[in-house]
């Protein structure tokens, strides 16, 4: 049996050891200890991948197991990870274990919020360990749905609206997605043999130009709702203004890289010359995102729209990334994602405790915060700064990839649209700042914010264990770029392979 | 002797069939409507015999359709005229146009 | 013996950082201000055995300075030939370069022991002061542009948190944010220009570029855009980057502003060091200019020219003694771009010599400037010049030492500033006259602001001080004095035998002809501000009267602060982003919830079919049929 | 023909037995006793429901008027399985006073009507389908008039009985055109005969109408939501599961064994028919507040999604559909379930009532989230399986368009449902429905329905055991 299992697992037995718990702090003991026993797993995956790398095994997929489920439509549980969807995994771990702990307040129904959330959190790892396309879809539903009932029952504002938009609307995607896993299921064998919805498999075969062409949008488009692609990014900003502080956290660290993995993993790699066709119509529309967001930014006064929007842009810059079809860029995307996974939910987490503490959003109301909540203040600024591409954080290192990868692209047009996307940086810097100026620096707005109390413990574990992965990342980015370029190997030689 | 063709009698059930139909949607009085759906049985019995007779003499199919749908029909309105009578107790009408609490 | 050693100038300073950082609210905060001084110390200790080391035992080969690597590991791989790579080059401008920062940080950290005592986050403070000097410090030994660029972004982060030290003082905050996005713009070129530039030539590696088959390859390009090369825009890029760091002119905005931040920072960030790592970066690519795209080294050398006549137009008129010695630096840098911009190669390489000569001087003496003005803000608790007066009584040996600088920045020989002004103006006679005439201009300009503000401050009418003002302690003055040293006696290193264009030792020499005219510019701009502000006197009100809206247009910086407002505030936020705002609220928001809409909408008329009438019912029902059998017929026949 | 192979026969003949037993009962059982009647005829009930799943064997009785194989017998099970659990849910409400006495007129009711399905699903020919088809239909309208003293009942009830009667008039018209040019009833001569003159396409389209009336497909389904108000909602449920299924079940046979010559003619009407049902019921859907009208929309839709289902052909196609149906049996009942325990409790019958429901129900609220999600298509439960399995169907003749429409539909399905789920629990109620527990019958059922929401999606083999069965279809 492969380890992967586990991380179905493990949250699944969590779920049911919250069900017998009695009251919240019951309740959010055994999430933490589940998820940190996760996140062990995710620490001993990468050592036992990279470990089977260094001894010379060279599988597309390691950690894999194939247990036939539906034998008459060959649907499989099938399983297996290569260096991205262990990052991406390690990086779900993190992210829902600091999470568990940014989420330690929660008392009303707080069995029923754990519960929920690491359901959720079930839904994404098993799409990332997944290699069938039906396993694949059914933990991508999986993923989405708790989704309603975290924002609906535990959110703020406008929630029943938010929850109910972001749900249909991504459930409208995963609508065009479904059409394209059929299609590919049924062009998977054509020389006669068993339909398959094995991703490999699929790989193997030469699905015919004219159904490439046609199911490609649909799965693109399909995985760009989540991914919030523009024009489909606007459940985004409403929904994380509603959710809870951890569920915005999941959802724009991890669940928008669903999209964002699917895209690759699944479009781009399965549909090659289709997704080589039509790039330029994507390239246009993440180029227009990555700008777009972070205009859309500038103007916003909740921190949490203004975060919306900024992983607007930087989703955008994700997907943009992809369409770039080479190594560096492709390299740069899974940087991008794992990057803004853990800047944004670091900045979520952040903005859910100073709510906490203001019972505001609006940057204009507050001001001064630096004073008075040291910790939280000099750590929203090193998330800022992380968002705007310092160097030694996270972020540089990806958009750098990006950038460098993009800019390789023969094709003028291309490097016209990266250097657009560059210009972004610039547009980031302003809103981060912006931020920063009103929100933490200067004098202390509100006397009545002198009484306020810097971070708890729980705070503190939880921003440092994303700070802290967000800045290892930063420093010595050699390994985790390495990993990821290594396994990127099949899926780039497969989409230049049919240019 | 001259056979009536089988033309004629088709005809005289599909206008039966349609004067059925046309009875069910125009008339407002329950058991007029019930006598529209014996009209429309009716005309369906007609075609079974008929043809039965006309084209395939050999076996009894449609004879013993025929006389399954007569039963079946005289079912259907013991229930119906049933279920009439309550209405009747219920509303005091038996008007078609009355009996529609439920809509939208 | 090898230079591994070296990669410890960088690291202390980083570990430092990082002590001080994490640490530092746990101990007394002079505890922080003594290790990171030590620590500086070390490193400067270290920098003068590097420069031993390689000037005078293991730097040259065959007679040229080589480009040595002394330590290197990817530190991220893009492709097999992309690859930022961190580590330590030496050549001779980077030699030059470690010594520069070193002291001048140095200094600056014995310095601020004084000034900075007794305020609120003094081992913040202090953990700012080594993240900027490992920035700055990694920058100047970067082995490729990437390395380059990504210390030149730390050093950006640096400046920002520097400048904003005081984040509860509006105006701090204004303009840390002002310079930070103001050189974030000009790095978004400089990015796009390594892009473009690695693009063309398959390498970050300045080793690489800067070698003749590198120079062959980026040649060998033949892109074009827009009428120039592709390589021409590539390098004009990252000359935009540096002009944004160097402040050149229109992205000089961020300077006089970032004077917010507390003097030492003034004198280690924005006169000494950072400032001038645009030049650096110039000279860093310059075979490349001037080998490639000798058409762009015009450009630098007119922005240059430009830049330092506006600013020492506009330094006559201000009134806040920081934001005179901001307009000076601005004006300074404008020299060394000029310098470099006038130069040509290897023999021909006065201008690279005396651009980089004037850089060592330069941060002497303007620190020394800026330190000074330090300290007499410290004693009179005012930044401007009308209410301060006389104060050479009170504070001597700050009197003395901000005199020297005055005299060297005006280039009275023999001190420094006079020995590298005299080669800059000699390259720009041999290059372009107009030049030379704006430069000799600026020289007369420079020594009469600069003298207009030494009279102001220590001579003139004595001001009625709330205390009496006092001199300031030890710690403050000993880097004064050190750095007055310095000023005097820089300039007699036979600079030109140690840093040239291509590592091949040159003799310099006075130009007489150039010399005399300059130094006599230079006496007469101190003339007339001995004249003018000596004592007391209407005159400079009478001249600013009779100048009138010129006066004003340059009083207020020739409007360029109120030109970028109106673009970033007016277009930027109302034009672009708010109307973005709205499109997404309203537009692509609202067409997803007008698809709701419809939805409810048809619902409602929907139900309305369901008339509970059951004769409706049946006309459906019939319709239905119908419509089902009259389709098959219309297809069938 | 000896007696033995009567017992091919076995689900009509123990179902006519528990008919007669509780016949008996009814004349024997004194006033004071009559809640045994109940439990006794759930047991009754149960055992013949075991007896079902014994092993079965193919064959064809009276002239291959009946005839049953492996999948006909799945079928059947399904049925009593969910009629069943419509028993188990219905106990409390029969107990009520004014119901004992019609107790089992209640349960031989629909009995009657379910032996009338079986026969349906087994017929051989024309003849034996009608009378199938109208014993599952006439009695079924006394149920839904059940409730005397209600003008809704009585309004169902005649709404029901006319226009089915209506319906099976236009169905018997088409048969004898079909009888007119083929010359026979028997489902094999008239799949030999079966060409594409226009008179058996004419014969065809009223025969469709007939069964699109009994699906409930639009434009046929107007009664539906009329009926499902106003009947019992015991009644309703039955009616939106049982009685639907059987329907879908015999019109599949049916489209696969007799007319697979008209198979583009009806690709092409079922293609046209799904969009009409699955787009306008869920516009229907959307504003509904009665909880039974809701539900009945959403049977509405559910049909056309089982369409797509029915056009991916006589194997997978047929499957799919007969494997939705189970899943369609656990989960509708499940909502219904809980629909009815709340009736029975409150008589609240409306959305809005069930505002904070999961503060003071947490279990019920649990199952019918559950139910709802099955309904909607959502992992991990069995109807996201089901809905996949349908699209995959649909997909397999290539119908791409289809399919998206259809999951867009879903998605709008999923709006309403989560109306309901947002009800229970995000909105706030100042006057919830108190806690409350409901009987040792009830929960049983939703047990039931719950396990089998859980389970049967998870479980592959049922869905490989009913593919084999399809391929039985066609020997006797």
């Amino acid at each position: 049996m492969s380890i992967l299992n586990l991380f179905v697992i493990v949250p699944v037995l969590t779920v049911f050891a919250i069900l017998f718990t009695k009251d919240f702090k019951g309740a959010r003991v055994v999430s933490a200890i589940g998820m940190g026993i996760q996140l062990l797993l995710a620490a001993y995956l990468i050592f036992a991948y990279l470990d089977l790398r260094a001894i010379g095994i060279t599988d597309e997929m390691v950690f894999t197991q194939d247990i036939l489920w539906f034998p008459m439509l060959n649907i499989h549980y099938a399983i297996g990870v290569d260096g991205i969807a262990v990052s991406m995994i390690a990086l779900t771990a993190i992210v829902v274990f600091a999470g568990v702990f940014a989420s330690w307040e929660v008392d009303n129904l707080a069995r029923e919020f754990f519960i929920s959330l690491i359901l959720l959190a079930t839904g994404v790892f098993g799409f990332f360990i997944s290699l069938d396309l039906f396993t694949m879809f059914l933990f991508y539903e999986i993923a989405v749905i708790p989704m309603y009932l975290l924002i609906g029952i535990w959110g703020s504002g406008p929630k029943e609206y938010s929850a109910m938009k972001l749900t249909l609307m991504l459930m409208g995607g995963s609508a065009l997605l479904l059409v394209g896993l059929l299609g590919l299921y049924f062009y998977s064998a054509p020389d006669g043999g068993p339909l398959t919805f094995n991703i490999l498999e699929i790989a193997k075969v030469h699905i015919p130009v004219e159904m490439q062409r046609l199911f490609f949008p649909f799965l693109f488009v399909g995985f760009g709702v989540l991914g919030a692609l523009f024009p489909f990014h606007t459940w985004s900003p409403d929904g994380h203004a509603s959710a809870p502080t951890a569920v915005s956290m999941l959802h724009a660290g991890v669940l928008m890289k669903l999209g964002g993995y699917g895209c690759f993993r699944v479009a781009m790699f399965l549909l090659p010359e289709a997704a080589n066709e039509m790039a330029w119509i994507f390239i246009i529309l993440t180029t227009i995102s990555v700008v777009y967001g972070a205009f859309g930014a500038i103007w916003q006064k909740d921190l949490k729209y203004i975060n919306a929007y900024s992983s607007v842009s930087h989703c955008g810059l994700v997907l943009f990334a992809l369409l770039m079809m080479n190594e560096t860029a492709m390299d740069g995307a899974i940087l991008q994602m794992i990057s803004h996974g853990l800047m944004t939910a670091l900045f979520f987490a952040l903005i859910g405790m100073i709510y906490g503490r203001t019972h505001t959003r609006m940057i204009d109301q507050m001001g001064g915060l630096m004073k008075v909540i040291p910790f939280l203040s000099v750590v929203y600024v090193i998330a800022g700064l992380a968002s705007l591409g310092l160097p030694g954080l996270s972020g540089f290192v990806a958009e750098m990839t990006i950038f460098v990868g993009a800019f390789q692209h023969p094709d003028i047009f291309h490097r016209a649209a990266t250097i657009i996307a560059i210009s972004s940086i610039v547009i980031t810097a302003v809103y981060i700042l912006r931020v920063v100026g009103i929100l933490l620096l200067g004098p202390v707005k509100n006397t009545d914010y002198n009484l306020l109390t810097d971070a708890r413990w729980y705070e503190r574990l939880s921003t440092i264990t994303l700070l802290v992965a967000i800045a290892g990342i930063g420093m010595f980015p050699f390994w985790l770029s390495d990993t990821i370029m290594n396994s990127l190997g099949p899926i780039v030689s497969r989409l230049l392979a049919v240019v | 002797m001259h056979e009536i063709p089988l033309q004629y009698i088709l005809i005289v059930s599909t206008l039966m069939f349609f004067i059925g139909v046309w009875g069910f949607i125009v008339r407002k009085n329950l058991i007029t409507i019930l006598m529209a759906i014996e009209l429309i049985l009716n005309s369906v019995n007609i075609n079974f015999l008929a043809i039965n007779r006309f084209l395939y003499p050999h076996h009894l199919e449609g004879h013993f359709f025929g006389l399954f749908v007569v039963a079946i029909a005289a079912a259907e309105a013991s229930v119906a005229i049933a279920i009439i009578i309550n209405i009747y107790r219920r509303f005091t009408t038996i008007n078609v146009e009355n009996v529609s609490e439920m809509k939208h | 013996m090898d230079f591994l050693y070296t990669i410890w100038i960088p690291l202390i300073p980083f570990l430092l950082f990082l002590l001080i950082g994490l640490t530092g609210m746990y101990f007394k905060p002079i505890v922080s201000g003594i290790v990171g001084t030590v620590g500086l110390g070390v490193i400067t200790l270290l920098s003068f055995i590097t420069a031993y080391q390689y000037f005078f035992v293991d730097g040259m080969v065959d007679g040229v300075y080589q480009k040595i690597v002394a330590g290197s590991y990817t530190w991220l791989a893009f492709t097999d030939t992309l690859h930022i790579d961190m580590g330590v080059m030496l050549d001779p401008i980077a030699v030059m370069m470690l010594l520069v920062v070193s002291i001048v940080s140095f200094m600056v950290h014995i310095y601020s022991l004084g000034y900075m005592k007794g305020e609120k986050g003094f081992s913040r403070f202090y953990a700012f002061l080594s993240l900027f000097t490992f920035s700055m410090l990694g920058l100047v030994v970067a082995t490729n542009i990437f390395q380059m660029y990504i210390f030149w972004e730390l050093v950006g982060v640096s400046s920002f948190l520097l400048i904003g030290f005081y984040y509860d003082k509006p105006s701090a905050v204004a303009a840390s944010k002002k310079a930070f996005i103001v050189t974030r713009f000009a790095d978004f070129g400089f990015l796009v220009g390594l892009l473009l530039l690695s693009y063309i030539t398959g390498t970050f590696d300045f080793k690489t570029l800067t070698s003749p088959e590198g120079i062959e390859t980026i040649r060998g390009a033949g892109l074009t855009f827009m009428g120039a090369s592709a390589v021409t825009w590539a390098m004009l890029l990252i000359f935009m980057g540096g002009a944004g760091k160097s402040a050149m002119f229109p992205l000089h905005i961020w300077l006089p502003d970032a004077m917010e931040g507390p003097t030492p920072v003034s004198a280690l960030i924005h006169a000494a060091t950072m400032v001038v790592a645009g030049v650096y970066l110039v000279a860093r690519l310059f075979p490349v200019f001037i080998m490639v795209t000798p058409e762009s080294l015009n450009v630098i050398a007119y922005i240059g020219g430009f830049t330092s006549l506006f600013a020492a137009v506009i330094a006559c008129t201000q009134f806040d003694i920081k934001r005179v010695l901001a307009f000076s630096t601005l004006s300074q840098i404008g020299y060394m771009m000029l310098a470099l911009g006038v130069s040509g190669y290897g023999e021909h390489g006065l201008g690279f010599t005396a651009s980089m000569f004037h850089l060592s001087t330069h941060a002497m003496f303007k620190a020394l400037l800026f330190l000074g003005a330090g300290a007499i803000i410290h004693a009179v608790h005012s930044n401007y010049m009308y209410e301060m007066g006389g104060l050479r009584k009170y504070l001597p040996i700050t009197h003395l030492t901000f005199l020297i600088a005055c005299l060297t920045i005006a280039g009275v020989p023999p001190l420094s500033g006079f020995w590298s002004k005299d080669e800059i103006l000699a390259a720009a006679w041999h290059h372009d006259k107009l030049l030379f005439f704006i430069e000799f201009a600026v020289a007369g300009l420079t020594a009469f602001y600069m003298f207009r503000l030494y009279f102001s401050v220590f001579w003139g009418k004595e001001t009625h001080y709330h205390h009496t003002p006092h001199e300031s302690p030890l710690t403050m003055t000993i880097p004064l004095m050190l750095l007055a040293v310095a000023s005097i006696f820089a300039g007699f290193i036979p600079f030109g035998e140690f840093v040239s264009s291509d590592g091949i030792p040159h003799h310099g020499e006075i130009h007489m002809n150039i010399a005399v005219p300059s130094v006599a510019i230079g006496l007469l701009g101190i003339l007339v501000a001995l004249l003018m502000y000596r004592r007391e006197t209407t005159v400079p009100d009478r001249i600013a009267k009779a100048l009138g809206g010129f006066y004003r247009t340059v009083y207020h910086k020739f409007y360029i602060d109120e030109v970028y407002l109106f673009v970033t505030k007016k277009i930027i936020f109302n034009l672009i982003s708010r109307p973005v705002a709205w499109f997404d609220r309203h537009l692509v928001d609202g067409t997803m919830n007008k698809v709701a809409w419809v939805v409810e909408f048809s619902s409602y008329r929907t139900r309305q079919l369901q008339s509970g009438q059951l004769q409706h019912y049946a006309v459906f029902f019939v319709a239905g049929v119908l419509v089902l059998v009259l389709t098959f017929a219309y297809f069938l026949f | 023909m000896d007696l033995s192979q009567f017992f091919i026969m076995r689900h009509e003949v123990l179902l006519l037995a528990v008919i007669i037993l509780i016949l008996l009962m009814e004349i024997f059982v004194g006033k004071a006793n009559r809640k045994a009647i109940i439990p006794v005829s759930i047991g009754l009930f149960l055992l013949s429901t075991l007896a079902g799943f014994l092993p079965a064997e193919s064959g064809q009785l009276f002239g291959d008027m009946y005839r049953t194989n492996g999948l006909i017998v799945s079928m059947k099970n399904i049925l009593n399985i969910g009629v069943l659990i419509v028993m188990l849910l219905s106990a409390e409400w029969l107990r009520k006073e004014e119901n004992l006495d019609k107790v089992s007129e209640y349960y031989l009711i629909m009995l009657s009507t379910l032996v009338g399905m079986f026969y349906m699903i087994s017929s051989g020919d024309f003849l034996m389908f009608y009378l199938g088809l109208e014993l599952a239909s006439i009695p079924m309208a006394a149920l839904a008039a059940y409730d005397k003293f209600r003008n809704s009942s009585a309004e169902a009830g005649i709404k029901f009985i006319f226009s089915s009667a209506l319906s099976s008039g236009v169905l018997l018209y088409g048969l004898s055109m079909i009888y007119a040019s083929t010359g026979s009833i028997y489902f094999t001569e008239v799949a030999a005969h079966m060409g594409e003159q226009p008179l058996q396409v004419l014969g065809f389209i009223f025969f469709l109408a007939g069964m699109g009336f009994k699906i409930s497909l639009v434009p046929f389904h107007f009664w539906t939501a009329d009926v499902y108000e106003g009947a019992p909602i015991s009644v309703t449920s039955y009616l939106s599961v049982i009685s639907k299924g059987a329907a879908i079940f015999i019109f599949s046979i049916v489209l696969f064994s007799v007319f697979p010559m008209l198979e583009p003619l009806w690709q092409e009407l079922l293609y046209v028919l799904a969009i009409l049902t699955m787009t306008l019921a869920n516009l229907f859907a959307v504003r509904q507040n009665n909880i039974k009208r809701f539900l009945a929309f959403s049977s509405i839709a559910q049909a056309g999604f089982i369409l797509l289902g029915i056009m991916g052909g006589p194997h997978l196609g047929l499957t799919t559909v007969v494997y939705f149906i189970l899943v369609y049996v656990f989960t509708n009942l499940g909502a219904f379930g809980v629909a009815i325990s709340i009736s029975d409790k409150t008589g609240k019958e409306n959305i809005n009532d069930y505002n904070g429901l999961y503060k003071t129900n947490p279990m019920l609220s649990l199952t019918m989230m559950l139910a709802l999600f099955s309904l909607a298509g959502i992992p991990p439960v069995a109807g996201f399986f089901g809905k996949f399995f349908l699209f995959t169907s649909a997909a397999s003749k290539g119908y791409y368009i289809l399919v998206l429409i259809a999951v867009l539909n879903a998605t709008i399905s999923l709006y309403y449902y989560l109306r309901v789920v947002k009800a229970m629990f995000i909105e706030k109620s100042d006057h919830p429905i108190a806690p409350f527990r409901s009987s040792l019958s009830t929960r049983m059922a939703l047990a039931l329905c719950v396990a089998g929401t859980f389970a049967v999606g998870f479980i592959s083999w049922i869905y490989e055991y009913l593919y084999d069965m399809t391929y039985l279809l066609f020997i006797f």
